[in-house]
């Protein structure tokens, strides 16, 4: 493993500076000349105790990070027991050797000094019992995990108090204590790399691509043939109110929201108004749709004659059914209400995003004694809608009744791949429970499918 | 029009009246009903009681005037405990409209447990960009906010000495007041840079973030006027949130009241009407 | 000319959407660095936007002011308002910036340099600049009662209209009767139970419906990035015409 | 106290009585401070982001630092003020292109992790807990969330609500049932919404009349007082003539 590594970096070094690679070379190996002897001493108190050191020890490069980490292994012992600790001990130089700005000969010749000066030093940087630190207990997925579950591992990450360089070498041991017992294994070397992909979260990627295609795939298939959506009852809600406001002889009110056309549910309010207007102009009844954005009221207006047009009854099209009033939140909120007071409208419409303003417009519409449809994506204002309208579509309602009625591939589409990755999650949500309780009572391992939904780092 | 409809159609502006003496009364003569503490405002306080001396606490107050009367208290509460408890404290905001008044409620509470700018406490004001501040920061503080809000520059200040990023921040309490704030300090701060995460918010949106609290994205919420009371009973120094409590209780009471007193006057409207209907057929 | 219209956009938005979805699963720090410098920039787009936003706000008062229609007098105590905010915000330290000119005028020696300049500070030097006082004494209630009002229509409403039209808004009323009850301290003081099964509204039913919502919301916003980024959908770039 | 404090007091209580006066309707008080309130927002604005994103974030490292890589954002920015001159506003395109593209990058594998993987993954829970002994035991405790009857409550809200929203089959048979569920679930939030809701706005309310009585102190000259009666005076002065112009309705 460790020739494997030396070969690895003499590799990479291959394109560098002949001296540097020299440099090198014996970076690497310094630590590794001056312990051979603390080794041995070591090696010599280990054979009189029982301890044995910790076996197979290997540092790795911490995979799927942004360097500046290692990962040290070793395996499981006897002797793992609460009372037993472990500890991780990391070589270093007790003077830095700065090669900083000079020249490569000269950073030779200091390294070459130091190593013969042996300011060689073990730092511990961890302790813990025996039993803890497994394989298993790091927070990754299985398809990430370095080695079998039962084996020793302990993540080694740059931070305060330990520095560590990307490119640079370093030597780490294990040692064992148990009360006055103590044995090490020998060091090992290892050279913290930054990496290009985070294996981890490839659980995450594999959501979006598919996902993406689910969703891009439904909006073809939208545009090939038609999509069974279920018939939302708001709708059903909305032709009754225009009907009874048609027995009354009353106008109707309909109110597109605060937004502008960017928003998903001014476009959705948008296209519901369309459905209304043709009802309405069906049965020539007065529509009044105040406004609080320019462009709003242009595209509404287009959209409000279109149904007439489509109703047959183009003359009976008023280009002042759409106004505008003001931007100001409560001015408007104010106008509205003299209008509701005034015309006494049968019903009113609420569709779109909505702000503080929304129960200053509901509270006065319930008490004309209009019915008042809702359909918002606000969800904050939604409890009023509830509470003060005959009856609310709530969130992606409003949307799917909008798809619903313009038959749109793209709204349709979307609104098949949301369900279909809806569906999905529904399915990990029952799977995952029914796994997750068949794992504690038969003590089984499911992490093999429950790791796919987990979010890791 | 029978008693029930005579009642519900009464000029509003005695309701209105009703609501503000409901809020004014308990102000003026405040009864002083004992508050009981919730487990999400505690873990908040436990949190910060276990750190130790000097780690370094940020708290972002992601809040505009609208929302003062119940974040301004959360603040002054938060900070009192943290500057207590010798906590090395970062200000700053997300909220354009909100600066002058976060600069001037951290300057006030340093003030008054005796703390000084740049050696103890700093505040380093607002930069546009939410969620692109907070992932500089997680790169380097001192590039994401060159200088504080006085004009020194950050990387001097001895506050900040040894936090070069977010990594180095023990605990961050965003108040929020939307969904710039806990949210995104959830999303493009603790996610990547591992510091723990704290919240306080609004009552509009505090319904909002439990899914948050019970994943642990969050180890805390402190919820309106209510969780601020709360957090000055469990620092002991009652202010303006526990005096308000009283106010809270009447109007919420009242506002009971007239819900059911509306529902009763409805129901028997719908009754009569009903009654009227059967005798006519 | 159409590419760079219509096609060019597009392209850049595909590019950068692709770029940092991807940036998020490199860990190598040339991928922090991109990413850094990007947010970088969108601070400072950030700042454009918001000017972008107050322009329109311009637009529409000045149209205002200029058709004399009715209620410009408004409009112009909006720009008033406004105007009288910068100047304080940018405006210097006047007793020093006169004695500056004092200096000039009788010692022909400038001492600009050493005026103290508002600066959008509130305060200076543990003094309330102009600005500071603006923002404490009008911003601050100005916007603090707006919000505040409705209270007073909620009250109105909870009377007049919050009926239990349907059995769904009879729960609903019940579930907001409990939570009002269960967080203030006359609620727990009456009826004791109350707090707690507020705490398990809150924690357990209302933390799932939340999830629920979180969820499907979710679903909708990566949807609607990815057709933004593969140019399906194109309405951020505004206007159907060329 | 000083002057300024003392003015400041008396502006603070008139602006906040003239927005209050909207509870009685829609008047020329109300409307003037709004706007006024609209216009000192703008105002702060400008200045904040003149005195942070000009000077601090663009000035500082560019001239003084010499980062001159800033020139893109300054150049992606002035292309989005090309909105405004007719010829040239396709190429705010552009620049809506690039902030979109980004934050559409950015956002898809962020809200997955956090808002789907991280959500399903505590929602996952096993239905039974794991006891001391070793053995599978059920825990009720409704107080603790963690609790394996609340992991089943949680399951059932999360996975109605899921359903409710799901629009491809009809809500017929065993679907009809997981829906109702899903909407009585939707209409408890929605109630703790509501309480919350009311909390909040009447905190507000609490803030403002805190103030209102501060204000009313002796040293402040008793501002709130004073500036009521001139408030409700000038109230009834505005009635008075709208009666005497407009013909009755």
């Amino acid at each position: 493993m460790n020739a494997e590594r030396r070969m690895m970096n003499a590799w990479q070094e291959a394109r560098g500076e002949r001296l540097w690679e020299k440099i090198r070379l014996l970076a690497l190996t310094l630590p590794l000349v001056c312990l051979s002897a603390l080794a041995a001493t070591t090696g010599i108190a280990a054979a009189q105790q029982a301890l044995a050191p910790p076996q197979n020890l290997r540092v790795i490069d911490t995979p799927s990070d942004a360097g500046g980490g290692l990962t040290v292994l070793w395996s499981k012992a006897d002797y793992d027991t609460p009372n037993v600790r472990y500890q991780i001990l990391m070589l270093v130089s007790s003077t830095t050797v700065d090669c900083h700005d000079k020249a490569p000969d000269v950073c030779y010749q200091l390294l070459m000094d130091e190593g013969a000066a042996k300011r060689i030093e073990k730092r511990m940087v961890a302790d813990f019992p025996a039993n803890s630190h497994y394989v298993r207990d790091v927070k990754w997925p299985w398809w990430t995990r370095v080695d079998r579950p039962d084996v020793h591992q302990f993540n080694l990450k740059s931070g305060r108090g330990l520095e560590m360089k990307n490119g640079t070498p370093y030597a780490v041991t294990v040692a064992v204590v148990n009360g006055t017992e103590r044995v090490e294994a020998p060091p090992v070397q290892a050279i913290p790399e930054p990496n290009w992909f985070n294996w981890n979260q490839i659980n995450n990627l594999a959501i979006v691509v598919i996902f993406g295609f689910v969703v891009l795939g439904s909006i073809q298939a939208a545009k090939r043939k038609e999509i069974f959506l279920r018939r939302i009852p708001g709708l059903d809600a909305v032709d009754e109110a225009i009907g009874r406001a048609t027995e009354l002889g009353k106008p109707i009110l309909y109110l597109t929201g605060a937004g502008d056309m960017s928003e998903p549910s001014t476009v959705a309010a948008a296209v519901i108004l369309g459905r209304v207007a043709k009802r309405v102009a069906s049965y020539e009844t007065e529509l009044m749709v105040p406004h609080r954005d320019p462009i709003v009221m242009a595209v509404c207006q287009e959209i409000t004659k279109q149904s007439y047009l489509e109703a047959g009854k183009p003359d009976a099209f008023k280009e002042d059914s759409n106004f505008f009033i003001t931007t100001d939140q409560f001015s408007y909120t104010a106008a509205v209400d003299g209008i509701m007071l005034r015309k006494q409208p049968a019903a009113n419409f609420f569709m779109g995003s909505y702000f503080a303003e929304s129960l200053l417009l509901t509270e006065t519409g319930a008490s004309t004694g209009a019915i008042q449809i809702a359909g918002t994506d606000s969800d904050h204002q939604m409890p009023f809608f509830v509470t003060t309208c005959d009856y609310t579509l709530i969130g992606e309602e409003l949307y799917a009744a909008s798809a619903y009625l313009s038959r749109e591939p793209v709204q349709l589409g979307t609104l098949r791949g949301q369900d279909i990755g809806k569906a999905c999650i529904l399915v990990a949500l029952g799977l995952g429970t029914a796994l997750a309780t068949a794992s504690v009572l038969l003590h089984a391992d499911v992490s093999l499918v429950l790791d796919l939904v987990k979010d890791w780092k | 029009m029978s008693f029930a409809e005579r009642m519900l159609h009464i000029d509003r502006r005695i309701i209105f009246l009703l609501i503000g003496l409901c809020t004014l009364i308990p102000l003026l003569y405040p009864v002083g009903l004992a508050i009981k503490v919730s487990p999400e405002v505690k873990s908040v306080y436990d949190y910060i009681e276990s750190l130790p001396e000097g780690s370094v606490f940020l708290l972002s107050l992601d809040f505009d005037p609208a929302s003062k009367p119940e974040l301004y208290p959360q603040a002054v509460a938060l900070l009192h405990h943290a500057f207590k408890k010798n906590l090395r404290v970062i200000g700053m905001t997300l909220w354009l409209p909100g600066t002058g008044m976060a600069s001037e409620v951290v300057s006030r509470v340093a003030r008054e447990e005796g703390k000084v700018s740049g050696k103890d406490y700093v505040f380093l004001g607002w930069s546009p960009g939410g969620g692109s501040v907070i992932i500089n920061m997680g790169q380097d503080l001192y590039k994401a906010f060159p200088t504080d809000y006085n004009n020194q520059p950050t990387a001097e200040l001895p506050v900040l000495k040894g936090v070069q990023s977010l990594r180095d921040v023990n605990y961050v309490i965003s108040l929020a007041a939307g969904s710039t704030g806990i949210e995104t300090w959830y999303v493009f701060g603790k996610d990547k840079y591992k510091f723990e995460l704290g919240g306080g918010c609004t009552g509009v949106i505090a319904p909002g973030l439990y899914p948050l609290l019970r994943s642990g994205q969050i180890n805390g919420l402190i919820g309106g006027l209510r969780g601020a009371a709360e957090y000055e009973v469990l620092i002991g120094k009652k202010g303006k949130a526990v005096a308000g409590m009283d106010a809270q209780s009447a109007t919420h009471f009242a506002i009971i009241l007239l819900v059911i007193l509306c529902n009763v006057f409805y129901l028997l409207i719908r009754t009569s009407k009903n009654r009227a209907e059967q005798n006519r057929s | 000319m159409t590419f760079l219209r219509r096609q060019l956009p597009l392209l850049i938005t595909l590019v950068a959407g692709l770029l940092f979805a991807a940036q998020y699963y490199i860990p190598h720090p040339s991928s922090e660095l991109m990413l850094t410098s990007v947010s970088k920039w969108l601070q400072i787009i950030g700042g454009f936007a918001l000017v972008l936003g107050v322009t329109s706000l311009f637009h529409i008062h000045a149209v205002k002011i200029r058709r004399k229609e009715p209620g410009w007098g408004y409009s112009f105590v909006l720009y008033a308002a406004m105007v009288g905010t910068i100047i304080a915000g940018l405006s210097p330290d006047w007793e020093q910036f006169f004695r500056a000119i004092i200096d000039l005028i009788l010692r022909h020696k400038s001492a600009f340099r050493d005026v103290q300049w508002a600066a959008g500070q509130e305060i200076i030097n543990g003094h309330m600049t102009p600005f500071g006082w603006i923002y404490n004494y009008m911003m601050v209630p100005l916007q603090g009662t707006m919000f505040a009002i409705l209270a007073f229509f909620i009250a109105s409403a909870a009377y007049r209209s919050f009926r239990a039209r349907s059995r769904e808004a009879a729960v609903l009323l019940i579930a907001a009767i409990i939570v009002m009850m269960g967080r203030v301290p006359l609620g727990e003081y009456l009826i004791p139970v109350s707090g707690d099964i507020t705490q398990w509204i809150l924690n357990v039913l209302n933390a799932s419906v939340r999830r629920a919502i979180l969820i499907g919301v979710s679903l909708g916003a990566v949807a609607l990035s990815l057709k933004i980024i593969f140019g399906v959908e194109r309405a951020y770039l505004g206007g159907g015409k060329e | 106290m000083s002057f300024e404090v003392i003015l400041g007091a008396w502006v603070a209580t008139g602006l906040t009585l003239f927005i209050l006066t909207f509870l009685y309707q829609d008047n020329p008080l109300f409307k003037l401070a709004e706007h006024l309130y609209v216009g000192v927002s703008v105002g702060y604005a400008i200045v904040k982001t003149y005195d942070t994103v000009a000077v601090r974030l663009i000035y500082e490292p560019m001239i003084k630092q010499g980062d001159w890589s800033l020139l893109i954002p300054l150049g992606i920015g002035t292309l989005m003020l090309t909105r405004y001159v007719p010829k040239a506003a396709w190429m705010s395109r552009i620049a809506f292109a690039f902030v979109v593209g980004v934050g559409s990058g950015l956002a898809i594998p962020r809200v997955i992790s956090s808002y789907i993987l991280k959500q399903i993954e505590d929602t996952v829970r096993p239905l039974v807990a794991l006891a001391t002994d070793g053995n599978a035991t059920f825990t009720y405790s409704l107080l603790n969330p963690a609790s394996n009857l609340n992991a089943i409550v949680l399951l059932i809200g999360v996975v109605s609500v899921l359903f409710y929203f799901f629009f491809s089959v009809e809500h017929t048979g065993p679907g009809k049932a997981v829906a109702r569920t899903g909407i009585i679930f939707l209409m408890i939030a929605f109630g703790a919404a509501f309480g919350y809701t009311v909390m909040a706005r009447m905190s507000l309310l609490i803030g403002r009349l805190t103030d209102l009585i501060e204000y009313a102190q002796p040293q402040y000259g008793r501002a709130t007082w004073w500036l009521l009666v001139i408030t409700i005076i000038t109230l009834i002065v505005f009635h008075a003539r709208r009666k005497g112009t407009e013909p009755p309705q």
